[in-house]
């Protein structure tokens, strides 16, 4: 499996990276994990590569002003092993660990699963749920935007051509905010199936998101509107249950059809809602 | 458009003018001449092709040779030092982890990353660190035992150190 | 694939049949149309460049209005071949009216998948046929709102 | 004979080292003097007419040496199946053509239109992409029970129906019918034994050369069976002289059938290697490999099996639809037949089998033998039928079986076990496997545990398979009858060098199996000699005299007994050697533990010293050549008939209908074992292999034709995760017919492993009140939960 030839050009800094990125013809290379094989299967076919993998900046995971701050260039790894995150975001190194394989996890960035929207992959889920703000930067320079606003389709997100993810943000949650990711994989491609992700805070507040349901990962906010507030229990779990899916378009393929995807859907939904039971 | 590339393979340091397009895999396989690297899909599945950069279990096919610039290789042919088997290799052998031996190389390669991280590694997270390798001939049990072997060959080699 | 959809658009079938049946407007409506030529009775020759996410891939072949009911009904015929394999689809499209100016769109049909597409797209076609179904859709409102203004 | 004990010892294998430090030799990594690199022009459709071929701005590409199409290859023959199987009537199967490039149309999606060779690969690939080919796309036909009716689309225009041949086999169905109307109980199954993709990790990789001054070819195949090939690209499809034709089998990275086959891309790769006077190598990738590799299984069956009040089966009658793609592949046509329907009787007593089949031609990948090759489809047929005739009767499945086996018999004192369906058994103790299956599971544990999950509203279920199998294919005379072009014996030769040293030559490749341990031990054993002083040399027909290759489980039985063959030889005339050296009678000369002796007396003489003196024979007797170095074929005089019993415990999710496996228990009785470690690695790699049938692999054509999950991303490969711990134990009942006693262990475990696991599935679904008879493989949890949901609601 051979890509088409292609010109590349490494970057050492995000400015000379927003330099490189003009013209349409181009792609980012983060850690390659999703591109290189559609390059070489030559369903994409890229005239210019531009390689940020050696922009040691983009690498950090870090804390600041009461957030955590995750660099668009850590891997599934970095992120999988970090202290910082095990503590106050446990539901990412559980699902982290549901990524691929290791050697996927050892290459593949955050901000490169983000930026490619598979509508199955883990972190989208998993940064709606923790109500993330996405950094990206671009020509016009600098700009937030909350994950729920950032997904807008299949393989489609609000990143304009000349712009690159720089880093996730994520407000440190309050002592007590339990959190989880469940995920029923694909048994080839170990994407999700369907998987649901929620935090849940001390004070009731839940979020609820869900990937491989729908054409992008989405916030369901029926589901978080039932339980938000309530006890967890038989009934609470029962009414987020029924609440949730509310006009999704939910997919179809041959692992599941529209109906057991939908019913999946819910079954991980309550096991999310039962593991964040205090 | 060809690029110059460093790399350090196995403790050697080579340059090479390569194309953007060369996959690191085939750079080791096919300029190197180092086969012990398989190709076994065209997904980044099967995991034959693992080795080690910058110390950690790689997929070599889904990396172009320009990103490996200036990183450290280690393939399977520089696993062993000075004649002497790697507890894994020796444990493969003990505990008939192999049969074709094709899935072999990049099977190894995984395990020794798992047992850097994990020295003493259960048999789920033995089976979870090997979720990325295929192997068709053994049925992963015998490869499950092999990286046991090693674990405790290497533990008991550190208490005697 | 099968493909099944319904979408109400705020014009009368007449209205939106003429949008449809117009060379202009039919290249601003399809998704991702780089290239209309005529060359029959509505029935073009098409380039079609669709770019979802890592996958980029033009297609060129044929786009046919066919079975034509004036204006309630038309099967939509395109083979479209590319490097990543080919399509070949028959889409009937059904135009109901709603209210006094109102139209249900309909559409129901097959497209056969060919090559690498076919082998390795399963995983998300079916969300690919929905994004440019919406796609169709939210172009088709678009133009049917431009030639209103 | 002489014995050091290695025969029996679990040696560590011989061959690992190169393997686990990156040193293994295969096809792909050699790299030739002035090597091509070629690239194929796949048709992307299953069936379609080729109306153009445009090379022309492919060829103008940098790079670029030669593109060949179908046109260019007018006059050369196309790839022969090996085994003719006629029909009912008595005429012969229709075998179209299998050209090495298509001309006309394609047949399937991956047929090739044509092949582009460069200086490098990505040259060959770039211009491949150039290459403009027109096609008009025809109707085609998927499905084997549809190919055959009335109006379907037809693969070859000269095959009416699509029926390549029907074929039938055991008692007259009249008496089938009346035996099957007096039975009080009679299950009924209809259910598809699904496409499979065998998927070694190695692709298939060749690289062809020719030297133009000796007139030579030489060809790197990986092949289980590189003299075959030789013979087959030889006599059918070049017609090149044998003895011009080296066919080498480097390494190779598994098989499992798929790599047995003679393959178009050999023979073309050859045929091109003259034409451009220069190596050409190509490489599957894994996308083709699901296009092209001979795929496995693919039976649409009817069958029934009916039982007396005593719940004795009386009679088995089936109906099967086998779907052999678009061309015959080197075995196809006897893997449904002779490999399937000789099989129906299983361990059971039944009086009255009749069993029919209709092969079939459709538009997809030809399929061919893949692990256990028709001996799974006879297995899961009949176990699948007993275990499920146990629910509906309310039968233990244990006991049902143990109401039906054939008593035991070793073949020697009792006479070996005449079947409805044309084999005789050479030996065997059905009961005792089951018994030991019981024990090691502990059966009344496992249903008081299902009992108790059931009633805390948990899917627990248990399921058997007791399994035989029909392998050490061979005796060429009962093949040859069957209608296999070939013969099936194997050969062995042994070379005792002056040193004492000794080189055997096998035509059993090796390719995972250990033969080069395995045979060593045996040779060492048998000598009285050091395994270190054995190297065991197979894979080159320049080396080897000749070979009939590795499938079937054949390489102990049958290339294992070539090799004692020749052992037998160099004995016997060391013997003479010795008597000489001794001043004895030859008849008084015993051999044991390394030492030819004077029965009798201490007087003895060294196995080195003796090979020395074949090869120095300064003091020699007249009558006697010089050397030590025998060649024997062995040609067996029955197939052997190793058998098990399988036991899988299941857990299954009721909200999600995901099955876990939780317990696998195998005994398997494959005669005498020489290195149970590699036995049992053997029974490690089939069961999985029957898991990913039972429960993740299949291959998914649509309606068009095409493979919607030709990649790893979608065709499920079971990994390490998704397994346990195996239970394995083994019983020995030797072959009474090969000088060894063993009967071979490669299939043992697909051929018992799959119907277990169904069952198991099937057993916990009755356990919670779903009484689904049939769950289509692979049990994928959403079939699971739409067996439950659909038949609760």
């Amino acid at each position: 499996m051979i890509p088409v030839a292609f010109d590349y050009e490494k970057v050492k800094t995000v400015e000379e990276a927003i330099a490189a990125l003009s013209g349409d013809d181009l792609k980012i290379l983060a850690g390659g994990h999703s591109l290189i094989p559609a390059m070489k299967l030559r369903l994409s076919r890229p005239g210019k590569l531009i390689d940020i993998g050696g922009i040691t900046a983009l690498k950090d995971i870090k804390e600041e002003d009461g957030e955590i701050v995750i660099g668009a260039g850590a891997t599934h790894a970095d992120i999988m092993y970090h202290n910082l995150i095990r503590t106050h975001l446990p539901f990412f190194t559980e699902g982290a660990a549901t990524i691929g394989d290791m050697q996927v996890r050892n290459w593949g960035t955050i901000g490169g699963s983000l930026a490619h929207a598979d509508p199955a992959a883990d972190w989208p889920a998993m940064v709606l749920a923790a109500d993330a703000t996405i950094e990206m930067q671009g020509v016009k320079g600098r700009r937030n935007i909350k994950a729920t606003e950032f997904f807008t389709g299949l393989f489609a997100t609000v990143l304009e051509p000349n712009e690159l993810i720089t880093a996730v943000r994520i407000a440190i949650p309050p002592d007590g905010t339990k959190s989880t990711y469940q995920k029923f994989a694909q048994p080839a491609s170990r994407f999700a199936l369907a998987a649901c992700a929620v935090m849940r805070f001390p004070d009731g507040r839940t979020n609820i998101a869900f990937t491989g349901v729908g054409d992008h990962a989405f916030r369901d906010t029926g589901a978080e509107q039932a339980i938000s507030g309530k006890a967890i229990d038989d009934a609470s779990v029962e009414a987020a249950m029924l609440a949730a899916l509310q006009n999704v378009d939910v997919m179809s393929d041959h692992y599941a059809s529209e109906p057991y995807r939908r019913h999946l859907s819910k079954v991980y939904l309550k096991k999310a809602l039962m593991a964040v039971k205090s | 458009m060809s690029t110059r590339i460093n790399v350090t393979v196995n403790g050697l340091q080579y340059s090479h003018m390569v194309e953007p397009r060369l996959l690191l895999v085939n750079y080791l396989r096919d300029v190197l001449r180092l086969t012990g690297t398989h190709v076994g899909c065209d997904t980044s599945s099967c995991g034959a092709c693992t080795i080690h950069v910058n110390g950690k279990a790689t997929k070599c096919c889904t990396l172009l040779a320009v990103q490996a610039d200036g990183c450290e290789i280690t393939t399977i042919e520089g696993l062993s030092h000075n004649g002497e088997l790697h507890p894994l290799q020796e444990g493969f052998n003990e505990c008939h982890g192999l049969q074709c031996g094709f899935c072999t190389p990049g099977m190894i390669m995984m395990a020794a990353d798992l047992l850097q991280h994990n020295p003493q590694p259960t048999e789920e997270s033995i089976r979870h660190a090997l979720e990325g390798n295929f192997c068709r001939c053994t049925g992963y049990q015998n490869i499950v035992k092999s990286v046991q072997y090693a674990a405790e060959k290497m533990k008991m080699s550190e208490a005697v150190h | 694939m099968q493909l099944a959809g319904k979408h109400v658009l705020h014009a009368a079938p007449p209205k939106v049949w003429a949008t449809l049946m117009n060379k202009d407007t039919l290249a601003r409506v399809v998704p991702g149309i780089s290239h209309l030529e005529e060359t029959g009775d509505h029935t073009y020759k098409s380039t079609l460049d669709i770019k979802l996410g890592p996958v980029n891939g033009s297609f060129t072949g044929n786009l046919q209005l066919d079975d034509l009911q004036e204006p309630s009904s038309f099967t939509l015929k395109g083979q479209q071949n590319s490097k990543i394999g080919n399509a070949n689809a028959a889409i009937k499209i059904n135009l109901l009216p709603v209210g006094t100016n109102d139209t249900e769109i309909a559409f129901e049909g097959d497209v056969k998948l060919s090559g690498m597409l076919a082998s390795l797209g399963q995983r998300v076609m079916g969300g690919v046929s929905n994004t440019l179904s919406k796609q169709f859709f939210a172009n088709l409102e678009k133009e049917l709102n431009n030639t209103t203004a | 004979m002489s014995t050091n004990g290695l025969i029996g010892r679990s040696v560590k294998r011989v061959e690992d080292k190169r393997f686990t430090t990156g040193h293994g030799n295969y096809t792909d990594d050699i790299i030739l003097p002035q090597q091509t690199y070629a690239v194929f022009v796949r048709s992307q459709y299953a069936h379609a007419r080729i109306v153009r071929v445009d090379t022309s701005v492919a060829r103008a590409m940098p790079g670029v040496i030669a593109i060949f199409t179908g046109a260019d290859l007018a006059n050369v023959n196309g790839v022969p199946c090996g085994w003719q199987v006629n029909f009912k009537n008595g005429d012969t199967m229709k075998e179209p053509k299998h050209p090495l490039l298509v001309a006309d149309k394609a047949r399937h999606v991956g047929d090739a239109i044509a092949i582009v060779i460069a200086e490098s690969k990505d040259q060959a690939t770039d211009a491949a992409e150039a290459v403009e080919v027109e096609l008009e796309e025809l109707p085609c036909v998927v499905d084997a029970y549809k190919a055959v009716q009335p109006g379907a689309a037809l693969v070859h225009d000269d095959v009416p129906n699509n029926k390549s041949f029907d074929w039938a086999l055991g008692n007259p169905l009249e008496e089938v019918k009346e035996a099957m109307d007096k039975a009080t109980h009679v299950t009924t199954l209809e259910f598809v034994n699904q496409r499979l993709v065998p998927n070694a990790i190695e692709p298939r990789s060749y690289n062809s050369s020719y030297d133009p001054v000796s007139e030579k070819y030489t060809l790197y195949t990986s092949s289980q069976n590189p003299h075959l090939i030789r013979l087959l690209m030889c006599a059918f499809v070049l017609g090149i002289p044998e003895h011009k034709v080296r066919v080498v089998s480097p390494d190779v990275g598994g098989g499992f059938g798929s790599k047995i086959f003679h393959y178009t891309e050999e023979a073309l790769l050859t045929w091109c290697s003259k034409q451009l006077n220069r190596p050409v190598k190509w490489t599957s990738e894994r996308s083709e490999s699901f296009l092209l590799d001979a795929h496995g299984r693919d039976h649409v069956t009817k069958a029934e099996m009916g039982f007396d009040e005593e719940g004795k089966i009386v009679a088995l009658r089936v109906k099967t639809y086998a779907n052999l793609g678009a061309y015959l592949s080197t075995f196809s046509s006897c893997i449904p037949t002779y490999l399937h329907g000789t099989l129906l009787q299983g361990l059971y007593t039944t009086p009255k089998i009749n069993v029919d089949v209709t092969a079939v031609f459709t538009n997809t990948t030809p399929v061919d033998a893949y692990r256990g090759a028709g001996r799974p489809e006879a297995t899961y047929l009949l176990e699948r039928l007993i275990d499920l005739a146990a629910l509906e009767m309310d039968v233990d499945p244990a006991d049902l079986r143990f109401r039906n086996f054939i008593p035991p018999f070793d073949g020697v004192q009792q006479p070996g076990y005449q079947t409805q369906v044309a084999l005789q058994y050479d030996s065997g103790n059905y009961e005792g496997v089951l018994k030991k299956g019981l024990e090691m599971v502990n059966y009344p544990e496992v249903r008081r545990a299902q009992q108790e999950a059931a009633h805390n509203g948990k899917l627990v279920g248990i399921g058997f398979s007791t399994y035989i199998e029909a392998c050490g294919i061979a005796p060429s005379a009962v093949v040859g009858s069957l209608g296999c072009r070939a013969g099936l014996f194997e050969v062995g030769q042994v070379r005792v060098q002056p040193t004492g040293k000794v080189s055997v030559y096998t035509g059993s490749h090796s390719h995972g199996q250990g033969h080069e341990t395995t045979f060593a031990q045996i040779v060492a054993d048998k000598l009285g000699i050091n395994l270190t002083d054995v190297e065991v040399v197979h894979g080159d027909s320049d080396s080897v005299a000749f070979g009939m290759g590795t499938y079937g489980s054949r390489s102990l039985a049958v290339g294992g007994s070539a090799i004692m063959k020749s052992i037998e030889k160099i004995i016997e005339k060391g013997k003479k050697i010795a008597a000489h050296k001794l001043e004895a009678s030859a008849d008084d000369i015993e051999f044991a533990s390394g030492k030819f002796t004077v029965k009798g007396t201490d007087r003895s003489i060294g196995f080195g010293e003796i090979a020395l003196t074949a090869y120095v024979p300064h003091v020699y007797p007249k009558d006697l050549e010089p050397g030590l170095d025998f060649s024997s074929f062995y040609d067996p005089a029955n197939f052997t008939y190793p058998f098990g019993c399988h036991i899988a415990v299941v857990e299954v999710d009721k909200e999600t209908g995901k099955v876990s496996l939780k317990r696998f228990v195998a005994v398997d009785d494959v005669g005498n074992v020489i290195n149970p470690m590699i036995v049992e690695g053997q029974i490690h790699g089939g069961v999985v292999q029957g898991i990913g049938q039972a429960l993740f692999e299949g291959a998914e054509y649509d309606e068009n034709g095409q493979l919607t999950n030709g990649s790893y991303m979608d065709y499920c490969m079971p990994r390490a995760d998704d397994l346990p711990m195996f239970e394995t134990a083994s019983q020995v009942t030797p072959c009474p017919h090969n000088p060894l006693g063993v009967k071979g262990a490669g299939e043992a475990g697909t051929i018992g492993s799959a119907p277990a696991i169904v069952n198991a599935v099937i057993d916990a679904l009755w356990s919670g009140g779903h009484k689904v008879k049939d769950i289509r493989m692979p049990l994928t949890s959403e079939r699971v939960w739409r067996a439950m949901n659909e038949l609760i609601s």
